[in-house]
């Protein structure tokens, strides 16, 4: 095991797979010259130079839509969005053309792309740079969302998504690139899109939480084993496919379940897990599924503001008090 | 400073607010070529093809829109009719692995680029013998592998897209040249300008084909789009060109004189061809927008009757095998029709087909 | 009550509400001149001129944005996309700026705006016309999100969202439009926004259903009630403001409850309502909240596709079977 | 026709891949204007007020940047040194209730549109006394009451609201002029094409200026964007001009001249303004695709230097009171930061305020 910052994580997955298969290019704004408004591709121009590593104007639409248009005609895009608070204006060529252009040709053409680049909140950036995106595109089908927590989870699922034949939206944190973490220098390593990880094992309570939040929830978590809750928790790391099978089967132990997302409460991964579990683990649930997430505001600059708007480890403690009637 | 008051009005006014009756033709026509087929490098067969690919779209269609009346098959229905000089001019000027991509228009450029006419009408039927499985439809013709790329419904949507498929020939350095075409309503749409100055930049080898037929549904050029279209290019310093598209020959004068030059130079180009649409923006438009008068002046023009006239006139072939060629046409549709009555709807399973290259993932499944 | 189609209800709302305030206008692609692409604006431009019913280019992006800077200055614009599916274009401008401009300027100006135009599918459009998006728009503050299933409601809501002071997403249904139904005659009759409709009383489950949906539903409860199964059936009129009040107070009365979207399944307002109903009735259900939506597969365009593809009254059926243990 | 292969290549590069260490200066000036303040209709007080703004703001953002580097406040800081001249020269060209919009690099438009230096530091802080209570921050300075709409955090976003703004002056018939501000990066988004569409069409009176500070975050303009930026006016028959934004007489004289004929002909204007900015895109930009040359040009032709000597030489005002003027600001700057440390932070439930201007909705609040 190698230890690396996360962004190292996800470069080496890159430079990995774009060693081996001359398809794969890079573009966005400022991944070349600039090395990366954070740094994920440095090194890379030099590496695999100009044609290859390409910088874009700020025109979210058109280089999406280039790259879907690259991808039927037999490349491999990467395409970075400095944040995906931006690729809103991206949206139509990833929701009405990536993810239905093979549907709708009856199958005619490939989109193998992947669109990558931090999600949610990152620190003080105000209402229009913290949003997280991960369930709005997963509400759509034919895409893949994946959305990792740690470094070695972000390599391994990184390249399979590289490598997947169909389109992949790949969501990291601004703030969570200069994280560490060991990762695994397994030959080509790789994980199966869509399966969760237990994390921890624990018979009290389960917790589901990826991306920054899985590090509030695991904060929570050592914290509550502190009183002997023991929580297991689960990071599904691909937020589409949902694994809800490593869920329910948790929850058919724990008989409690806390989820904690990093959207806003409608509609979100929370809901669509929190929906699924009460269906399918009716019997089994000791109290209902609580669910912790940003409150329906958008983000505030302040930082007195922004910490209350931020879900916290106090609040997943408050949480598993509710499921386990410890309150 | 003070300036005289009145009503502030935003849009400029179409015919309905006009004040007499009448509003300026939607589009000029440029002149046509004045050459003929041998100057153009065109053979006599090649002439009677470009007559039988117009009259195939022209009935195709027209049998199309009958069957479409009579409660056949259901969804949006766009005729091309009246602009068949454009991809016929196109297909020729191009090379057969250039790549074509448009928008919802598409049954033309399907028919010209090797959707057969039972595969397009069994795709506007909705059954899977279509040239998309039935799960296109109408607006989603397309033969990939002819370099066909299909139709796109989001109007500006596949602008880009054919940005990026040209982006990948000049990546695979494999000369082709794509062709994106587009409604002068499209011009309108942010990703057009994304489009341009990222080709420019980035000396992508496409087209981008306005196909100006002077309307936006019911608005006229004019009152969506400022100035004349072709000269958007000069904002991105792109070669760009103007022509008419009633004329085959004009059309393919210029698409090969244009496409060479990005072949060679590497450089994208902005083209405006103006054209006429005959029939409505789909099927359920009154077409009040324009005069009748309007209408006649184009079909006047009519690119299908100047290719009946100009192969009798020089002789390359006589009436009768025009009625051959037009009575072969008419089968072939015909059959077409029964074909797609006949063939299958997709299987159920199909639902769930097509949606993955890779692993397929359906959230939920019941 | 007069007997009104859904366009004509909408028209009569904006209507009343342009003659009353010279600050609204409408606009959109083809809502003056040609009448509307489905004839809801037909005689505006007669009455109110050119200056308050715009034709716009196919500019969804800019005549958004337009819009809202409009209403930040003093007007209340009605903006009318064709269908919601290419309003995709201008999420830009409603997610990152007509919902959070307030804020971020800390309260300094009003977005008084309403975006409409029809949802989801109507019939063999293909993959890129028929999506709902009401549940995606709810997922972010500060946007009210209305999709009514009658002519009646349609009116009453829309005029209570042109006078609102902040943005209103307002969904209609291009298959519904020629639907006649009751409305009030009320003068100046208006709906509050965020209040559900029991609008049929029933002791043995809930139905949840709005928009078309609503219909597929009323389908099904009347089919049911010939087996002697009452439903109790609920129309949330707006997404959002959601009123689950209403809805907790007919589960614990039917302890079963099914939800019909038409949305993907994916965190649409099923998963969000049963999440709830689920953390808030845990007690008193009797089964597992059951949802009816669409598969998470793009919209086909073969009829027999679509049909498929479409939630209809025996599903419903089914899943009411399902909740009540009939099956 | 086959043409030399070389491996393709995308993007222009740049400092880091030019052969010669060297590149093109990243924005060409013209030249300045050579009217005299009172040939521009200036009095000798409106010159001393220009100076002082342009040093408020020069201070301002310096005091700033020391604060944000101590760690006083978080978030984004984009320094707009080096730019002063434009909101200068602009705020005196225009009239107190013409709107001004502009992107994230706005602390100068607000302080010149009377956002107080306390507000601004405030608002920097996340002070409930900011200019917008603390919930913007850096990037969303406004003073809706003084005209200035604010600034914006997507790139391209505001332009349209821009033209918005100016839409509802049009239709309230106030005879007011709009002057939407953005980045030479912005001019590539999707919804300037639709804005200068819809604007010359909608005869909007709104004038679109780029600020060409030479770079978008690393870029260089002429590697984002193809061709003059001025010239994208053309394709849309719009009026354009370019000018020198390095000096505030320049910028006054052309603002003056087109802001007048925005508001007397009902159309609207599209301006590129070469400037240039000293600090790097925000605090974290190392800087390394410029030359250090490139920048001390600009530094020589400080637009603040500039005026200062022009006081001086005009005998407008002595050293001493200019000396006296900078003492000043220096305090006014410094009970900033005074004022921003002691001010309160928002409540706690400021944060489900200023969500709603009608019955607040806030869904599910626990
Ligand atoms: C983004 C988007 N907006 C609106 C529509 C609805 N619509 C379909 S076609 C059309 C008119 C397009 O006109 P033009 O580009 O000139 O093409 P033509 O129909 O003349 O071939 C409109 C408004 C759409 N499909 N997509
Ligand atoms: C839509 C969008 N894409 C990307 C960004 C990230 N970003 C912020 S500023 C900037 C550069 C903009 O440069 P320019 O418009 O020239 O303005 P300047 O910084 O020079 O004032 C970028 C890429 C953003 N905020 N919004
Ligand atoms: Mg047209
Ligand atoms: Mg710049």
């Amino acid at each position: 095991m190698a230890e690396l910052q996360f962004r190292e994580a996800i470069r080496e997955a890159i430079d990995e797979e774009m060693s081996q298969d001359e398809n794969i290019f890079i573009m966005g704004e400022e991944v070349a010259e600039y090395d990366g408004a954070y740094k994920v591709t440095e090194g890379l121009l030099d590496k695999y130079g100009l044609k290859r590593v390409i910088d874009t104007p700020i025109s979210e639409l058109g280089f999406a839509g280039i790259g879907v248009g690259a991808a039927m005609n037999g490349l491999r895009p990467i395409v970075e969005f400095m944040t995906w608070n931006f690729a809103v204006l991206a949206a139509d060529q990833i929701l009405n053309h990536a993810s239905k252009v093979k549907y709708m040709l009856g199958g005619q053409v490939s989109v193998p792309i992947v669109f990558r680049g931090p999600n949610a909140s990152a620190g003080q950036l105000g209402a229009t740079h913290s949003v997280a995106y991960d369930s709005m595109y997963a509400q759509f089908p034919g895409l893949a969302v994946i959305y990792p927590s740690e470094p070695d989870d972000a390599k391994g699922l990184l390249k399979s998504a590289i490598r997947n034949d169909d389109p992949v939206i790949f969501m990291e944190s601004e703030q969570m690139y200069g994280l560490k973490g060991e990762v695994s220098e397994e030959d080509d390593y790789t994980i199966e899109i869509g399966k969760a990880k237990v994390k921890r094992e624990g018979d009290d309570v389960t917790v589901v939480a990826t991306g920054k939040m899985y590090h509030i929830a695991k904060q929570a978590a050592n914290q509550l084993a502190k009183d002997d809750v023991e929580v297991e928790l689960i990071d599904p790391r691909t937020i589409k496919p949902f694994d809800i099978e490593t869920v329910i089967k948790s929850v058919k132990k724990t008989n409690r379940c806390v989820i904690v997302d990093e959207a806003h409460p409608f509609g979100g991964m929370a809901s669509e897990a929190g929906f699924l579990i009460q269906r399918e683990a009716f019997d089994y649930l000791d109290a209902p599924v609580q669910r912790v997430t940003l409150p329906d505001v958008s983000a505030p600059f302040s930082k007195k503001l922004f910490d209350l708007w931020l879900p916290d480890a106090k609040q997943v403690i408050d949480a598993v008090n509710a499921v386990t009637y410890r309150n | 400073m003070a300036k005289e008051k009145k009503e502030a009005i935003f849009a400029p006014t179409g015919l309905k607010n006009s004040n007499n009756g009448k509003i300026d033709k939607s589009v000029d026509l440029p002149d046509v070529t004045k050459k003929k087929h041998d100057d153009l490098g065109l053979s006599d067969e090649d002439v009677v093809k470009m007559f039988e690919l117009m009259y195939l779209q022209r009935r195709f269609e027209e049998r199309a829109m009958q069957m479409y009346q009579k409660g056949k098959f259901g969804g949006f229905l766009h005729l091309y009719i009246g602009q068949e000089a454009v991809s016929t001019g196109t297909v020729f000027a191009l090379n057969d692995d250039d790549d074509i991509i448009t928008a919802y228009r598409d049954h033309g450029w399907g028919l010209v680029r090797g959707v057969t006419a039972k595969e397009g009408m069994a795709e506007l039927y909705g059954k899977v013998t279509g040239c998309s499985k039935g799960k296109g439809g109408s607006m989603h013709f397309a033969k990939a592998e002819n370099h066909f790329w299909g139709g796109y419904g989001i109007v500006g949507g596949h602008i880009p897209i054919g940005g990026g498929i040209a982006f990948a020939n000049k990546y695979k350095e494999n000369d082709r040249v794509t062709a994106c075409f587009l409604g002068d309503g499209a011009v309108d749409q942010g990703s057009l300008h994304e489009t341009l100055n990222m080709s420019q930049l980035w000396k992508l080898p496409c087209i981008y084909v306005v196909e100006n037929n002077g309307y936006s549904m019911g608005t006229a050029a004019s009152r969506h789009t400022v100035g004349e279209i072709h000269e958007r290019a000069k904002g991105y310093g792109m070669k760009s060109a103007v022509f008419n598209g009633m004329d085959a020959f004009t059309v393919y004068e210029n698409m090969k004189e244009i496409s060479d030059d990005v072949r060679k130079e590497g450089l994208p180009y902005f083209v405006e061809v103006r054209t006429y649409r005959y029939r409505g923006h789909s099927m359920s438009d009154p077409g009040t927008y324009r005069t009748k008068e309007e209408l006649q002046e184009y079909q006047k023009i009519d690119p299908i009757e100047r290719m009946k006239s100009y192969l009798l006139d020089e002789k390359i072939i006589k009436q009768d095998k025009i009625d051959e060629i037009q009575d072969g046409i008419e089968d072939e549709v015909l059959e077409a029709i029964d074909f797609a009555e006949e063939s299958d709807f997709p299987d159920d399973d199909a639902l769930y087909e097509d949606m993955f290259t890779g692993t397929p993932y359906i959230h939920d499944k019941q």
